[in-house]
């Protein structure tokens, strides 16, 4: 044991878990999974068939066992921890893969809140090891270091790999050896309760009673007690008590030795002792006998006279009692007739049955109250559930803000509605103009349209020109001019304009005029129309200028170019239309899609109201909810206040209906009761007669003679004699006389020793005990002589008798002394654990005071109808090596307004289950131990009802904020979605296909609202596998 | 769970149950008597109750073996049905090899002033030459099963080196030995009295004694509470 | 034991044999050197033989001591008869040495080394003989039975003194009275036998001789008692010389050796073969083994990962209305783009929702996770695994 | 719970090893039965509390009487179990019987050359010192090695361990000299 004493103790302290990473720790990838702590984190799994075999209860397992649960008994090397390693038969691969012979727990731990520098300069890294084999050493084996000291590594392999190395840099803190699984909790957690859990069985069966572990109903009172001494920390304090009580055993070992001691000493002693004592009894025997002896002949004397004295005394008591019962006779008459008569009795049996009756109905006029408002609050609570659950829409918004946002959303979808609206009417533009320019008929078309009709063919200008790429900047704005225009063969030039004269301000241009071509012209796109003609003349009017594109003519026109699109030819100009089309239907889908979102967010600013509007009512409902409440507890606090009163009447009542009743019985028997005293004194009158006669029988004179003294010595010696001697006859005196001397040689001459009597004593002996006629008269005879020579033999011995007493009492009172400073220690003892219990007893019933007061509160917030504690001071151990036994009964109210019902009365489970995590919170919460508490639930939420599952998993969600509780829970699918609504985080662990023996990295969604803690662990986290965002 | 000890762990925490069972485990299952100082269960006034209360129910008894020591042994009343009965007495070589390691190792030097403390171990060797008369009684492959046989129980222990003359190995009372209750040490003892010198007034007073059977009870019911 | 100690031993011993016929105290020894003296003496007649020795020779022998010592001494002898003139004539000059004397200092010897209990073993052995022989008086025969009675009522007493008020220690060291106390009151007993058949007349002083015995057998079972209740569970052992323990040791046959423990229950041997130790033995042998072991993680670059298989539900219901909300028409959204830029209570109920609609199998949704986890410090949510949520392709 | 006759079997069976007694004997309290393969007799194990073994006593730190030549002893019972525990699946008690032959044949294969009669003469001692303690079950006049009872007191978590474990050794080699 020596030399492997741990260097620290409670090495975490209040730091809290913050992340953790596992190597061959069953399935388990070795991602590290960040933690939020404080928070409700949910753990979910996928594997390859449904929710299962992912390893929710291995990953469960890791958190307890790194909290140092009880549950897995380290005192005896935490054996179970050997079921975490990663094994080749539960990973369906035992014919190809072996065990894992060992495995790493990594948990980083952390500060619950501060700055980054903070965090860092705090953070611990704590590594369990488990060895499959303990051969070498302890199963489990335990090193730390300030800082994150972590493996890190871009794939499993590595990181598997790396753990070994980091494991091996680390140093061992218990002098050469590491700390191993007995030290764990000491060292880490310097024995505070930092995890209550309930781990499912398929990981680690829990022989004892644990709070979550077992259905409450099961567990004891005593065991409650305990598990809340745990949490609350006054365990520490009662382990003082313990060692007083040990110290007082021990005192009292050593007590029971001088004890012991003594005995044997005194064994030996006894025997010298025994001799002595013996003659010492034949002494005092021999004395007595004498004594006897005496007694006997006084008594004979004395009964004589008494009876004549008793004779006397007896006639006059006689005569005094005939005189009284003849007055008792004359009483009993006058009371009988007194009864029969009473005005008094009368008027008070009317005055109660009236005072009876007008309480009795003011009672239940109250509980006709009560029950209306028992029943409207349970109305309320069911509107409350359902208004709660509506609200849980709000996303967190009150009111005020979800109108707001309404009213945006409802004003942005109004805007989007325009906008499509602008955007429809600027593609129907589009769609017309690019099927004009389809047909054609965009250009000059009223006019085309006119002379088709006469047979005359025309074209748009612009369609009738060709315009090479090089060409567009000087001829576009050249023709734009012209761009109403139409083309006509010039030989009709003149018919045309006839017809068009309906049509001021049509423009006509010549086709195939001959042409003084000056260079390059741009083509004509239709050989019927050639424009070379109009286009030379107009070349030669105008001048081209660049820098904007722009055109002089000579009559000092300047049309400005550069257009996107070509202006000319018929296909060009379509295309660009259908771009315009495009463009706007773009336009135009983009605005209707803006209208959709700003749609949604109407829908779901609406479901906000809506949920902001039913908190509100939630609220509000809640507000009534405790009116009524205490509308309830005011009406049944009256009808309490009435309760002694109106049984205070009802007694009354029934008193006066019995006293009635009474009465005419108790006239009847004074009546017997007075017959019978007359028959009795006619017997004693009898008797008085008789006694007369026996007075004159007694023969005092003789006895005086025998007594050789006065009649008043005789009985002044027998009035000094023991009362319960006072009775004795002359006969009893003289056995005992004879007993007393024939005991008093058998005390003297034990059967051993009966060869040294004298012979006188002898003699005398035979002839006392000699059988046959007269044998008690020759007894009473040689009496005397027997005596005489007994006492010469016994003054004898005398000297020496008193020498050894002496002796022996001397060593007695030495030893006795011993004992006795052995017996004050003990006492002490005693003393010192009383007074540890005394200043115990109020701390420990403060503590549980504060733990039931945060029960109630938490039940009655979430879901339940009010909660206690029920406890009493436990009487001392009778023994040290009994405990200091404390019971707590938890107690909750199984219906609105209804009594405090103790736990282990039949109730549903889901019921019982609620309270024991409500339990465990209060106890958390009221802890005077400032440490951090995490919750492992593995099937979280397994027996609860739909109806409960919101609530309790409210309470394990917000249990974080108030108390700083995280609990971690493992979820089946059906309790995932009530349990990522109160979560921090959301865990789920992945295993895609039975044919991988491990998992994939985790899904991990999750927020940590203490932000510099994400911050610490991002390094770590990107080292093993996580990305920062692109 | 049919355990014999449920009723009495049913009640406890993890922690106590732990502290109990391991306990247990070190009394029963260890070669050398356990310490208070490793073990909470033995600290604990309560909790050591229960463990004698566990062991008691098999048959056993606390045994304290030197100061913060103990270890367990068989229950007095039990031990006297169980030899009765001859059940789990060993067989004539064995005790009379064992017997002659006591007398060598223990009754000896004592008697020569050469051994302090009252218990049965010892530093002093019983050399193979005084075990010799028993290899001519017997033949020597009977003596060296028996001696394997009082290894393996513990009741001797090997000690090399000590009689380099003789071929054989060298003996001292083994760890077993302190599982002796003080009344089986006791008993142990007179009975060894009683075989070397039977005339004597020891051997009369012992006799004596025990026809009264007074002693004995005393002393037992003091060790044991 | 030192010098000291042993020499007034020997003195205190001589001198209450000699304090019975002495006149004078001062003529008994109180010097060891006296004894050794008178030792020396009595060896030098021995050698003499009968010519004995004359005062010169006598001092000569014991020249190795003061002359006034010898002087003294010599005195002291003559006196009491320990040395005596060769021949009963005037002036003889040799002197010849008491061999009653001598014995008597070789029972002080004995008795040093045994307490005299031995003697009175030797002295009722003798008186037994004798008595036996028929030859002797009714007077003789009286005083034998007072002598042992009143030898047996001393020794009694003396132990009775020692076992009430003396020290263990001191019970101890007189520990050899007890040692055959049986023997001794067997052949007193015989010696009460024979007187009693013979001399009935003795029958009272009998009666004293048997008390006396059977208050010796008391005394020394009551002493033996105590002892042994000084003594321990293992220090009685003591009790017994080393000699007695040898003798049994050597001599006890099998069956007497192995009747000592006859009544002791030992632990069978009960080895522990744990699976760690099995396999150590195993593993631990000379040959190289073929052991399996866990099976290789993944080498592949976390980034690298293949997206994992689909796993599918099926059907449709209540969960529908927030799942159309969520998707807007689409086949399938993000879940970064679902669960991000919003505060975590909206961001985890939309995660539960989405979580609810993917589970139930009447809904054709699924959630598909990818990897990696994003780290996302100051942003909701702090950790992040990117993900979608879309319609599911039913299969056929 | 408790009685009389329990504490009095638990002695028993402390200072006599595993008890084997007729069937009709009713379990005592807190003992675990284990019936013979043919029925008429059944051994009596002591059931420690929790099933804690001495293998506990290692994170004591504390020493179990230490067992002689336990490597040479340890190989054989794991050879006697690859050998007798055909069916890994069920728990180890009974098994089937083997030869010694088989036995010997796997140690041979575990510590290769060491000789026929190096062989014999450490597994024959190997034996005897299991038989004596009961982890093996020796007829020694027809070469028949069975599990003893003390196989069944190995805690069901060790099982894989075990199984593992068998799974590693070779299976005995055909016989290859009859005349043995």
């Amino acid at each position: 044991m020596s030399g492997s004493t741990p260097q620290g103790e409670d090495i975490v302290g209040d730091r809290v878990l913050v992340g953790l990473q596992s190597v061959r720790i069953s399935r388990l990838s070795t991602h590290p999974i960040p933690v939020a702590a404080g928070t409700l984190i949910a753990v979910a799994g996928q594997g390859p068939k449904d929710s299962n075999g992912a390893g929710k209860s291995s990953l469960l397992a890791q958190i307890s066992l790194l909290h140092a649960d009880e549950q897995w008994r380290f005192g005896s090397g935490a054996p179970a921890a050997v079921d975490l390693l990663f094994n080749s038969e539960d990973a369906g691969g035992e014919d190809r893969w072996g065990n894992a012979d060992h495995g790493y727990l990594i948990g980083v731990f952390a500060p619950a809140a501060g700055t980054l520098d903070q965090l860092q300069a705090c953070a611990l890294t704590v590594w369990i090891r488990i060895d499959r084999s303990n051969q070498k050493g302890p199963r489990l084996k335990l090193r730390w270091r300030d800082g994150l000291h972590l493996p890190v590594g871009d794939s499993e392999a590595e990181r598997e790999q790396a753990a070994d190395s980091v494991w091996q840099a680390l140093p061992p803190r218990a002098g050469r050896q590491d700390v191993a699984a007995r030290d764990l909790p000491r060292t880490l957690y310097g024995e505070h309760v930092r995890c209550v859990s309930f781990l499912s069985t398929s990981v680690r069966a829990s022989a004892a009673p644990n709070l979550l572990a077992q259905p409450l109903n099961e567990i004891s009172e005593r065991r409650i007690f305990e598990a809340i001494a745990a949490l609350t920390g006054i365990d520490t304090e009662l382990e003082k008590e313990r060692q007083a009580r040990r110290h007082e055993y021990d005192r009292r070992q050593e007590a029971s030795g001088a004890e012991s001691d003594l005995a044997t000493w005194e064994e030996s002693a006894q025997v010298i002792e025994d001799g002595i004592d013996a003659r010492d009894r034949a002494r005092e025997l021999v004395v007595e006998a004498a004594d006897r002896w005496r007694s006997r002949t006084a008594r004979l004397l004395c009964d004589a006279l008494q009876r004549d004295a008793d004779i006397q005394v007896e006639i006059a008591e006689i005569d005094t009692v005939i005189n009284r019962d003849i007055r008792t006779a004359q009483e009993l008459a006058r009371q009988a007739a007194e009864l029969a008569d009473d005005e008094a009795f009368t008027r008070r049996q009317q005055a109660a049955m009236s005072t009876f009756g007008k309480l009795d109905s003011d009672d239940r006029e109250l509980g006709n109250q009560i029950a209306t408002l028992e029943q409207q609050i349970e109305d309320i609570d069911r509107l409350l559930r359902a208004a709660r659950e509506a609200a849980r829409d709000a996303d967190g918004r009150n009111e005020q803000a979800a109108e707001r946002e309404r009213a945006e959303a409802d004003a942005a979808l109004e805007d989007t509605v325009k906008a499509v609206g602008v955007a429809e009417k600027a593609l129907s533009d589009a769609e017309s103009s690019l099927r004009d320019a389809e047909s054609g008929r965009d250009l000059a078309q009223q006019q085309i349209e006119i002379l088709a009709a006469e047979g005359i063919g025309a074209i748009g200008l612009l369609d009738a020109v060709v315009l090479d790429e090089p060409d567009r900047a000087r001829w576009e704005a050249a023709l734009w001019p012209y761009r109403e225009a139409a083309v006509v063969d010039s030989e009709q030039l003149n018919r045309a304009s006839q017809l068009l004269a309906g049509i001021p301000g049509s423009i006509l241009i010549a086709a195939n005029r001959a042409s003084s071509a000056p260079g390059r012209l741009p083509g004509s796109a239709d050989p019927e129309y050639d424009v070379s003609g109009f286009l030379a003349a107009l070349h030669a009017r105008t001048t081209a200028r660049s820098d904007p594109d722009r055109v002089y003519d000579d009559a000092g026109i300047v049309v400005v170019g550069g257009f996107s699109q070509p202006a000319t030819g018929r296909a060009t100009r379509i295309a660009a239309a259908r771009e315009r089309v495009r463009q706007r239907s773009t336009a135009h889908e983009d605005a209707v899609k803006a209208r959709n979102a700003a749609g949604q967010k109407v829908i779901s600013a609406e479901r906000r109201q809506k949920g902001a509007r039913a908190a509100a009512e939630a609220y509000q409902l809640e507000g009534q909810a405790g009116t009524l409440r205490k509308k309830d507890q005011a009406t049944r606090q009256a009808r309490g206040e009435l309760a002694p009163t109106l049984s205070a009447a009802q007694a009354e009542r029934d008193a006066v209906l019995r006293l009635a009743g009474v009465r005419q019985q108790q006239i009847e028997s004074l009546q017997r009761q007075k017959t019978t005293l007359d028959n009795t004194n006619k017997t004693r009158r009898e008797k008085h007669g008789k006694l007369e006669e026996e007075q004159s029988q007694l023969g005092l004179p003789e006895l005086i003679v025998r007594w050789d003294g006065t009649p008043d010595s005789a009985s002044e010696y027998l009035r000094t004699l023991p009362d319960n001697q006072q009775s004795w006859s002359a006969d009893d005196w003289w056995e005992e006389a004879k007993d007393l001397i024939s005991t008093a040689i058998s005390e003297c001459f034990p059967p051993t020793a009966s060869d040294t009597m004298p012979m006188e004593i002898t003699g005398l002996l035979e002839e006392s005990s000699q059988r046959g006629p007269g044998s008690s008269r020759r007894a009473q005879v040689a009496f005397a002589p027997l005596l005489r020579a007994l006492r010469v033999y016994l003054r004898q011995q005398e000297g020496t008798d008193q020498y050894e007493r002496q002796q022996i009492a001397i060593q007695r009172e030495e030893r006795h002394k011993s004992l006795a400073a052995a017996r004050i220690g003990h006492e002490e003892a005693v003393q010192a654990s009383r007074a540890y219990r005394g200043a115990l007893t109020s701390a420990i019933k403060k503590t549980l005071a504060d733990v039931a007061a945060e029960f109630d509160r938490l039940d009655g917030a979430y879901g339940g109808y009010g909660a206690s504690l029920h406890y009493e001071d436990p009487p001392p151990p009778a023994d040290p090596t009994e405990a200091w036994g404390w019971k707590v009964t938890p107690m909750w109210r199984r219906a609105e307004g209804r009594r405090h019902i103790p736990y282990d009365r039949r109730a549903n489970t889901a019921q019982i289950d609620d309270r024991a995590i409500k339990l465990v919170c209060a106890a958390a919460a009221a802890s005077g131990t400032g440490r951090p508490l995490v919750l492992v639930l593995d099937e979280l939420g397994r027996n609860l009802g739909k109806q409960h599952r919101r609530e309790a998993v409210a309470l394990l969600g917000q249990i974080g904020r108030d108390s700083g509780i995280t609990v971690v829970g493992a979820l089946q699918d059906d309790m995932e979605t009530y349990a990522i609504d109160a979560c921090g985080q959301y865990v789920k662990l992945r295993r895609s296909s039975d044919s991988s023996p491990y998992n994939e990295q985790p899904v991990v969604v999750g927020y940590d609202e203490h932000a510099p803690r994400v911050e610490l662990l991002r390094a770590w986290l990107t080292g093993n596998g996580y990305r920062e965002p692109a | 769970m049919s355990g014999l000890f449920d009723d009495l762990l049913q009640p406890l925490g993890d922690k106590q149950r732990d502290a109990l069972v391991s306990a247990w485990a070190a009394l029963e299952y260890g070669s050398e008597p356990a310490s208070e100082a490793a073990l909470p269960a033995l600290r604990d006034a309560a909790l050591r109750h229960l463990l004698d209360q566990m062991l008691q129910r098999t048959g056993r008894t606390l045994v304290r073996a030197g100061a913060y020591l103990w270890t367990s042994g068989y229950r007095d009343d039990i031990a006297a049905v169980l030899a009765a009965n001859g059940w789990g007495i060993l067989p004539p070589l064995e005790r009379a090899a064992l017997i002659l390691v006591l007398i060598h190792s223990v009754a000896i030097p004592r008697a020569e002033g050469r051994l302090a403390g009252d218990d049965w171990q010892s530093t002093h060797p019983t050399t193979p030459t005084h075990l010799r008369k028993l290899s001519q009684v017997r033949g020597q492959r009977r003596l060296s099963d028996a001696l394997q046989w009082l290894r393996a129980a513990g009741l001797v222990r090997l000690v090399r080196g000590a009689d380099s003359e003789m071929a054989g190995a060298s003996y001292v009372p083994g760890p077993a030995l302190r599982r002796l209750t003080p009344a089986a040490r006791k008993r142990l003892q007179e009975n060894l009295i009683l075989a070397v010198g039977p005339d004597t007034a020891l051997a009369t007073a012992i006799t004596v004694r025990r026809r009264l059977g007074r002693p004995e009870v005393t002393t037992s019911q003091r060790s044991g509470s | 034991m030192d010098t000291v100690a042993t020499e007034q031993a020997i003195v205190s011993v001589f001198e209450q044999i000699v304090a019975v016929l002495a006149r004078k105290a001062d003529a008994a020894i109180d010097d060891a050197t006296l004894f050794r003296l008178t030792d020396t003496l009595f060896a030098a007649f021995a050698r003499a033989g009968e010519d004995g020795l004359t005062v010169e020779q006598m001092k000569a022998a014991c020249a190795a001591f003061p002359d006034d010592v010898i002087e003294n001494r010599l005195g002291v002898l003559r006196r009491l008869g320990a040395i005596q003139p060769a021949f009963d004539k005037p002036y003889q000059r040799e002197h010849r040495a008491s061999f009653t004397s001598y014995v008597s200092m070789l029972f002080v010897q004995r008795m040093l080394a045994r307490g005299g209990q031995s003697e009175l073993h030797q002295l009722l052995t003798m008186e037994k003989t004798r008595l036996e022989g028929g030859q002797s008086t009714a007077e003789e025969a009286r005083d034998v039975v007072v002598g042992i009675t009143t030898a047996l009522r001393l020794l009694v007493a003396e132990l009775v003194a020692l076992t009430i008020g003396g020290t263990v220690e001191a019970l101890r060291e007189r520990a050899p009275l007890l040692w055959n106390a049986k023997s001794l009151i067997d052949q007193a007993s015989a010696v009460h036998e024979i007187l009693l058949e013979f001399w009935p007349e003795l029958s009272r002083l009998c009666g004293e001789l048997r008390s006396a015995i059977a208050a010796y057998e008391d005394a020394s079972t009551n002493a033996s008692a105590r002892l042994i209740a000084a003594a321990g569970t293992s220090r009685a052992l003591n009790l017994l010389p080393p000699e007695m323990w040898r003798r049994f040791a050597r001599r006890a046959t099998v069956e007497e050796l192995a009747a000592v423990l006859a009544d002791q229950v030992f632990d069978a041997p009960s080895p522990w073969h744990d699976v760690a130790d099995l396999a150590e033995a195993v593993v631990g042998r000379p040959q190289p083994t073929s052991g399996r072991s866990t099976p290789p993680r993944s080498r592949v670059p976390d980034g690298d990962e293949r997206p994992p298989q689909e796993w599918s539900d099926a059907e449709a219901e209540r969960l529908a209305g927030i799942a159309e909300e969520v998707l807007s028409g689409e086949d399938s959204v993000a879940v970064e783009q679902l669960l991000s830029g919003m505060d975590w209570v909206t961001a985890r109920r939309v995660l539960a929702d989405l979580v609810a609609a993917s589970n139930n199998e009447r809904l054709s949704y699924r959630l598909t996770w990818s990897g990696p986890v994003q780290v996302r410090p100051d942003s909701v949510p702090s950790w992040l695994t990117p993900g979608v949520f879309e319609r599911a392709r039913r299969h056929a | 719970m408790s009685s009389p006759e329990a504490a009095l079997w638990w002695a028993r069976s402390r200072a006599e090893g595993p008890l084997r007694v007729p069937s009709v004997t009713r379990t005592p309290a807190g003992m675990l039965r284990l019936v013979e393969r043919d029925g008429e007799h059944c051994w009596l194990l002591t059931r420690p509390p929790d099933d804690v073994t001495p293998a506990m006593l290692r994170e004591l730190r504390m020493q179990v009487l230490p067992v002689e030549f336990p490597n040479e002893t340890r190989r054989v019972l794991a050879a006697a179990l690859r050998c007798c525990w055909t069916d890994i699946q069920a728990s180890p008690w009974p098994g089937q019987p083997a030869t010694m032959r088989e036995v010997l044949d796997v140690v041979d294969q575990l510590t290769p050359g060491r000789g026929e009669e190096v062989l014999h003469r450490f597994g024959m001692g190997a034996f005897r010192r299991l038989n004596a303690s009961r982890w093996l079950d020796i007829d020694d006049d027809v070469q028949r090695v069975c599990l003893g009872p003390r196989v069944a007191t190995w805690p069901d978590q060790d099982l894989p361990a075990l199984r593992e474990l068998c799974r590693e050794l070779p299976p005995p080699r055909p016989d290859r000299e009859p005349d043995r």
